[in-house]
């Protein structure tokens, strides 16, 4: 019945999309809540029997085929869905938050038209369904299904008030940067079918698995990393690494619950999935994995660093989603693919949560974005601060909250996985992390209420009028979160506090469980231990050599290091704001770039865009199209009708006359064959 | 005493029967009447049918010969339906008039 | 000339001189309980209660002048009325009407073995003029001939009424040959034989020892309708359009006279029989009684079943006001037609998957 | 006894074959192609397969050519007129009917010729075997069941066009 996971958010997609408009609010959005809600269940209740499963050679698995899609040669697509420890752990992230952010968004939408309501409800239901489908599929094909689906959905979401223009160009930004991903993903795709056979993800990975493995090149694995190195194109198009990363910050245009369901905790993240659902692929293509971990880490400070200076509170947080997939796409280069999961699962919880934070501060603000006009938010929005302020602690890494335990896994295994630059940067990007973020909720929280601040209003302006709440904003009377914002918002940060508990580290005492229980999804069935990937081989290696001591060493490093990021937000942003702009002064250069984020877009516009554009309006539309191809139809049809001209007068409109002529030819046909 | 009907003489007959159909087909001016010929031939197709069935002692010619029948029945319907309708336009069957069907 | 040929040979004249008398006889039948009906005397004064009356207008047609139209067309003119009869006739020649016998009873009774020592055939035969296997076709394509008598007799005859009356004639014929049809596929269905001796040996026997197995029962939809396009087919009321009186003085034979219109006449009423002795055979199972009779004698209960299903008939004419042209029609395709669809396809249904 | 049979019936159907196209009056054609039609349910018959035959009086002749029948005293053209007009004459003109007729008969003659060619082949010998109304039922409605369906389909399409065809305009 695993069917049913996907099939009921779809269902609700259908019902909303079809009679949406003529329901009340409450009916849609109760309706959309609830079968996120009944598929959560599902998805626990088919999880529970997952873990009750008695293990096939270490491996729980249920697969269930449904009917054949695709069957063409030697191609056989099943339409068939695959519940293992990785996937389950992904819908029940999907399902489980989903669920809460539709609740969220039932008050927080809570203003537009009952028509756009509805429009809204619709299209996050299908997001869900698309990307149930993307974790559950167990081929490639049928993960591409939700792939393609989640992006269309994201664009929708983003183009949500498509009548704001910056709105509908972010989302065809994100649409057109996503291709360029899925381009990469198909070849990848394909050259795997073409070097493999199949698509099916098991049998790739024990096909992949028998490969003798060593770093050198050979015959096997030039396409192998080819082809992964392709499908890692899509994941930084999807998760929104260098160089597609561009498409996030812009994506915030979006409604703030679509920002945190979509672009923070799941959809993005479907590019780590993707690696870590083929980890035999990528562990046998060692090239690859270095490339992924590099890409990840740049991402990571890079991201980090623009973050430090944004003004606007959602891009904010878009960097640090950005920088965030960053340290999951390290953990994945340098092997540890449970831990890349495994930040991937705490990340979704506490992003979540400040997404949401941040959309209980725009909607008290009735649509106001920009820090520098908030400030001393902590007295009128009690539970909104609380909450925001754990998530915070929890991305800083600050024990024992979540963020903490995953980071610290991905920097203890890129350690001792003889990484040690990586390492660092990755230290740096997490001192920074904890700098930005702190930064943004002493801006937002702290201090007094600050308005009319230079370029607040223009920032207001650029935005439109955002969010919910048009009009003025009037900041005599400031509610905190409705009640179902409230409830999310709790909920995630309980979250957001418990859900580092089930990967605690050997050290720590506690019994790495997440570890142990993603483990099997990233072995080949049938494969055997030695055939578990290389590098995690390397790094349990190092671990032993290296010893608990220094593990729990790294561990306390890491920590001061995100407490004096704290710090250093703390003296800046909250004691001395004067140092920020004298700093900002003496580091003009640095600062306007890091504002204009490097320029990459400019970048990007001038060498990709505009030629692109030049060619096509010059050659393709006036040479080709209008010279070439509307030329040759018109001769054609000038030709044919010169002839017709002359032809028509053959056709005298009578019956007997036609009856004639075909006659002859019949006559005259028989007669030739008898005669020879 | 007359010769023993051979396959051929089957054949033949039908044969005649076909040509008088086409032949009907031109000679005359009557909608209606070329219709008919039409008809004759349908049956000319018939028996040959029938008598290759006798020869090869099958009934598949049978069936196709219900075919024609039916199909001859459609034919039949819509065509006079089509006489009708144009004899309501010009009060006249002479096909050659009807010729307005062209450039 | 073996007795049997002789024995088929009396049989199929029995057959002919049964049906020429038969014409006569509902003549003055009709007449007879038409004045019942309308509470007069009808014929009386020629012979017994007028029992001779038939007979008196027979030798008056006879004698009376052979008219034509003069824009008539005559070779056409005269050949409508004979086809009417030839088919109304050979129509009734595949009609068994009593069970295959060797005539033993019969010689015995009429002591025909006392003076000729005829003791019986040494093989039965059919008490049929013909004996076809694929009776009912035979009988359904001749009735379908039997249009053209009536169409050509309208247009030959070139006056309006005639022709209206032959339009009326074949539009209704064929439009209730259809549903006459599928009547009785039906019973082809349930007794898988399209020979009508046969049909009728598969209705012998008797349900729970007194209901006779007859198919009346089993498919009275299929009964119903065929009576109703029986009566169609043979141009009676309520559906006598093509020569209904009052419209068209007297339709398609408005302008014959004497022995043709005899012909018609005489056709018109072998058709009625036709119709009851076939409908008698399929549906109330002919020669087999609700008790059975001493053998050789089935032919009793033939005659019994065939006067009542005519004096129906007639009783019908005389009681019911004729319809509207389009009413005929619409009942005819609208009710009639998908009725009997219907009513195929379900005992087809039963017959396969239940059974009987 | 079949010998005679079949020659008298190949006559009757060529004789009146040649009639209904002999002929102007469309009345008579129609009834000479009926007698025609007799004659081949007579032929088929004698080829063994009396169903065909049956099929042939009651479909052709008995409904088929009813409908003609009734057209033709609907229409009630009992001739056929001169064409009118330039084009008309042209092509409906003594000159390409008698072309067309020498066509026909041209084919008739390759046929003949064809036939020659294969050389005469006796029927197979003994008195002919009737095919059972069984027998053509189950090759009908197993092996040709969808070329019956399509039939279905195809005559309920020519009811629908014919009625619309034939149906008069509500008004001019």
């Amino acid at each position: 019945m695993l069917y049913l996971i996907p099939l009921l958010p779809f269902v609700g997609f259908l019902v909303n999309a079809a009679i949406g408009k003529r329901l009340s609010k409450t009916v849609s959005g109760l309706l959309a809540t609830g079968v996120m809600a009944a598929s959560f269940g599902i998805a626990a209740m088919s999880v529970w029997t997952l873990v009750g499963q008695a293990p096939v050679d270490g491996v729980r698995a249920i697969e269930q085929s449904y009917y054949t899609w695709l069957s063409s040669g030697s191609l056989q697509i099943p339409l068939a869905f695959r519940l293992d420890p990785l996937s389950s752990l992904m819908v029940l992230v999907i399902t489980g938050i989903g669920t809460l952010i539709h609740l969220y968004s039932t008050a927080y939408m809570h203003d537009e038209t009952d028509a756009e309501y509805a429009r809204y409800f619709s299209y996050l239901n299908l997001f869900a369904a698309f990307m149930l489908v993307l974790v559950l599929g167990s081929s490639f094909p049928v993960m591409f299904i939700g792939w393609e689906g989640v992006g269309l959905c994201s664009y929708l979401l983003i183009g949500f008030w498509f009548k704001k223009p910056s709105a509908s160009e972010a989302g065809k930004k994100a649409f057109i940067v996503n291709r360029i991903g899925d381009f990469g993903f198909i070849l990848g795709m394909l050259a795997l079918f073409w070097a493999f056979g199949t698509l099916d993800f098991q049998e790739l990975a024990s096909k992949v698995a028998l490969l003798p493995n060593d770093p050198a090149m050979w015959a096997g694995s030039t396409v192998l990393t080819a082809a992964t190195l392709l499908l890692f194109l899509g994941a930084t198009g999807k998760s929104a690494q260098l160089p597609l990363y561009v498409w996030l910050p812009d994506a915030m245009e979006g409604p703030t619950p679509v920002s945190a369901l979509i672009h923070a905790a799941t959809m993005v993240t479907a590019g780590v999935y993707m690696i870590g659902r083929n980890a035999v692929l990528f562990s046998h293509a060692p090239f690859t994995l270095e490339i992924v971990a590099i890409v990840g880490v740049v991402t990571a400070l890079f991201a980090g660093t623009i973050g430090l200076v944004q003004n606007d509170i959602k891009r904010v947080l878009a960097y640090s989603t950005v920088s965030q997939l960053g340290y999951m796409f390290l953990a994945m280069g340098v092997g540890a693919f449970a831990g890349g999961i495994f930040h991937l699962y705490t990340h979704a919880f506490f992003k979540a949560l400040l997404f949401l934070g941040s959309g209980a501060v725009i909607h008290a603000l009735h649509g106001e974005q920009d820090i520098r006009n908030m400030g001393g938010l902590r007295k009128h929005l009690p539970i909104t601060f609380y909450t925001f302020a754990i998530g915070t602690i929890a991305i800083a890494g600050i024990p024992p909250l979540a963020g903490f335990f995953s980071k610290d896994e991905i920097l203890w295994k890129t350690y001792s996985s003889d990484h040690k630059v990586l390492w660092a940067v990755a230290v740096v990007a997490a001192f920074l992390t904890a700098t930005y973020m702190f930064r943004l909720l002493y801006l937002t929280f702290f201090g007094d209420r600050r308005h009319g601040v230079a370029g607040g209003h223009g920032a207001h302006a650029a935005h439109g009028t955002p969010d919910p709440g048009h009009g003025t904003p009037d900041h005599a009377h400031l509610h905190d979160a409705p009640g179902p914002m409230a409830i999310a918002l709790i909920v995630l940060a309980i979250g957001s506090i418990l859900a580092g508990f089930v990967g605690v580290p050997h050290v720590l005492g506690g019994g790495n469980q997440i570890e142990a229980f993603l483990e099997p999804s990233f072995r080949a069935i049938g494969a055997v231990a030695e055939a578990a990937p290389a590098v995690e081989a390397t790094a349990e290696a190092t671990a032993e050599h290296g010893g608990a001591g220094l593990e729990f060493g790294l561990m306390l490093f890491s920590t001061l290091v995100a407490a004096a990021g704290i710090g250093l937000a703390t003296v800046v942003f909250l004691r001395r704001p004067q140092i920020a702009d004298r700093m900002a002064g003496q580091f003009a250069g640095v600062h306007r770039l890091l504002l204009g984020k490097y320029y990459v877009d400019e970048l990007y516009d001038a060498t990709i865009v505009q030629p692109i554009k030049k060619v096509s309006s010059g050659l393709l539309w006036r040479g080709v199209d209008a010279g070439l191809i509307d030329g040759t139809v018109n001769g054609v049809g000038l030709v044919v009708r010169g002839w017709s001209a002359v032809l028509r007068r053959l056709q005298t409109g009578s019956v007997r006359a036609y009856a004639m002529s075909f006659f002859v030819g019949v006559v005259t046909i028989v007669g030739y064959y008898l005669w020879r | 005493m007359l010769p023993e009907p051979t396959l051929n003489s089957y054949l033949m007959l039908s044969a005649v029967l076909f040509a008088i159909g086409t032949a009907g087909v031109f000679l005359r001016r009557n909608i209606i009447t070329i219709l008919l010929s039409v008809e004759v031939m349908l049956n000319a197709v018939n028996l040959t049918f029938i008598a290759v069935d006798r020869f090869r002692g099958l009934v598949d010619g049978q069936i196709m010969v219900f075919f024609v029948i039916t199909v001859a029945a459609a034919e039949a319907a819509v065509g006079l339906a089509i006489v009708i309708a144009l004899f309501r336009h010009k009060e006249t069957l002479t096909p050659d008039v009807f010729t307005s069907l062209k450039w | 000339m073996t007795p049997e040929l002789i024995a088929q040979l009396i049989v199929i004249g029995f057959t002919f001189f049964m049906l020429l008398n038969s014409a006569a006889v509902l003549v003055y039948m009709e007449r007879k309980v038409a004045a019942v009906i309308q509470q007069r005397y009808g014929p009386y004064l020629v012979g017994p209660k007028g029992a001779l009356q038939p007979l008196a207008d027979i030798i008056k047609l006879i004698f009376k002048e052979e008219l034509r139209p003069k824009s008539a067309d005559a070779f056409l003119f005269y050949l409508a009325p004979i086809i009417s009869a030839t088919a109304a006739f050979a129509a009734f020649a595949v009609v068994p009407w009593g069970a295959d016998t060797d005539f033993s009873t019969l010689a015995h009774l009429l002591f025909l073995d006392k003076i000729f020592g005829f003791t019986g055939l040494a093989h039965p035969i059919r008490l049929a003029a013909a004996d076809v296997n694929v009776g009912l076709l035979v009988i359904f394509s001749i009735t379908a001939m039997g249009v053209y008598g009536i169409v050509l007799a309208g247009w030959s005859s070139n006056s309006k009424y005639s022709l209206l009356g032959a339009l009326r004639a074949s539009a209704q014929m064929i439009s209730y040959e259809i549903s006459y049809g599928l009547s009785f596929a039906a019973v082809i269905m349930l007794a898988g034989s399209l020979s009508l001796a046969t049909i009728v040996d598969q209705q012998a026997g008797y349900w729970f020892g007194f209901i006779p197995k007859w198919y009346i029962f089993i498919q009275p939809i299929g009964f119903f309708i065929f009576l109703t396009a029986g009566v169609a087919e043979t141009n009676r009321a309520p559906f006598d359009f093509p020569e209904a009186e009052q419209e068209l003085v007297a339709g398609y034979h408005t302008e014959y006279s004497s022995m043709s219109f005899a012909m018609f006449f005489l056709a018109e009423y072998v058709n009625m029989v036709t119709v009851s002795a076939v409908a008698t055979d399929l549906f109330l199972g002919g020669w087999h009684g609700p008790f059975p009779l001493p053998d050789g004698f089935g032919w009793v209960w033939f005659l019994a079943k065939i006067f009542v299903l005519l004096f129906f008939y007639i009783w019908m004419r005389w009681t019911l006001p004729r319809y509207r042209y389009d009413q005929l029609m619409e009942f005819g395709w609208k009710w009639l037609l998908p009725a009997a669809v219907l009513n195929l396809l379900v005992s087809a249904y039963i017959a396969l998957r239940v059974g009987w | 006894m079949d010998a005679l049979l079949f020659w008298i019936l190949a006559a009757v159907t060529v004789a009146s074959a040649v009639l209904v196209i002999g002929q102007r009056n469309p009345m008579r054609s129609v009834l000479l192609l009926i007698v025609m039609f007799m004659a081949l349910a007579g032929l088929y018959v004698t080829l063994g397969s009396p169903f065909a035959a049956v099929v042939q009086i009651i479909i052709y002749a008995g409904a088929i050519m009813v409908l003609f029948l009734f057209v033709v005293m609907l229409l009630n053209v009992p001739t056929e007129e001169t064409p009118i007009g330039r084009q008309a004459r042209l092509l409906g003109g003594v000159g390409p009917r008698r072309f067309g007729a020498l066509l026909s008969a041209a084919l008739a003659l390759e046929l003949f010729w064809a036939l020659g060619r294969l050389g005469a082949i006796a029927m197979p010998a003994g008195d002919t075997p009737e095919t059972t109304v069984k027998a053509i039922g189950l090759r009908l409605f197993r092996d040709y069941a969808f070329a019956f369906e399509a039939t279905s389909v195809l005559i309920l399409v020519a009811m629908v066009g014919a009625v619309v065809l034939a149906r008069k305009e509500p008004q001019q």
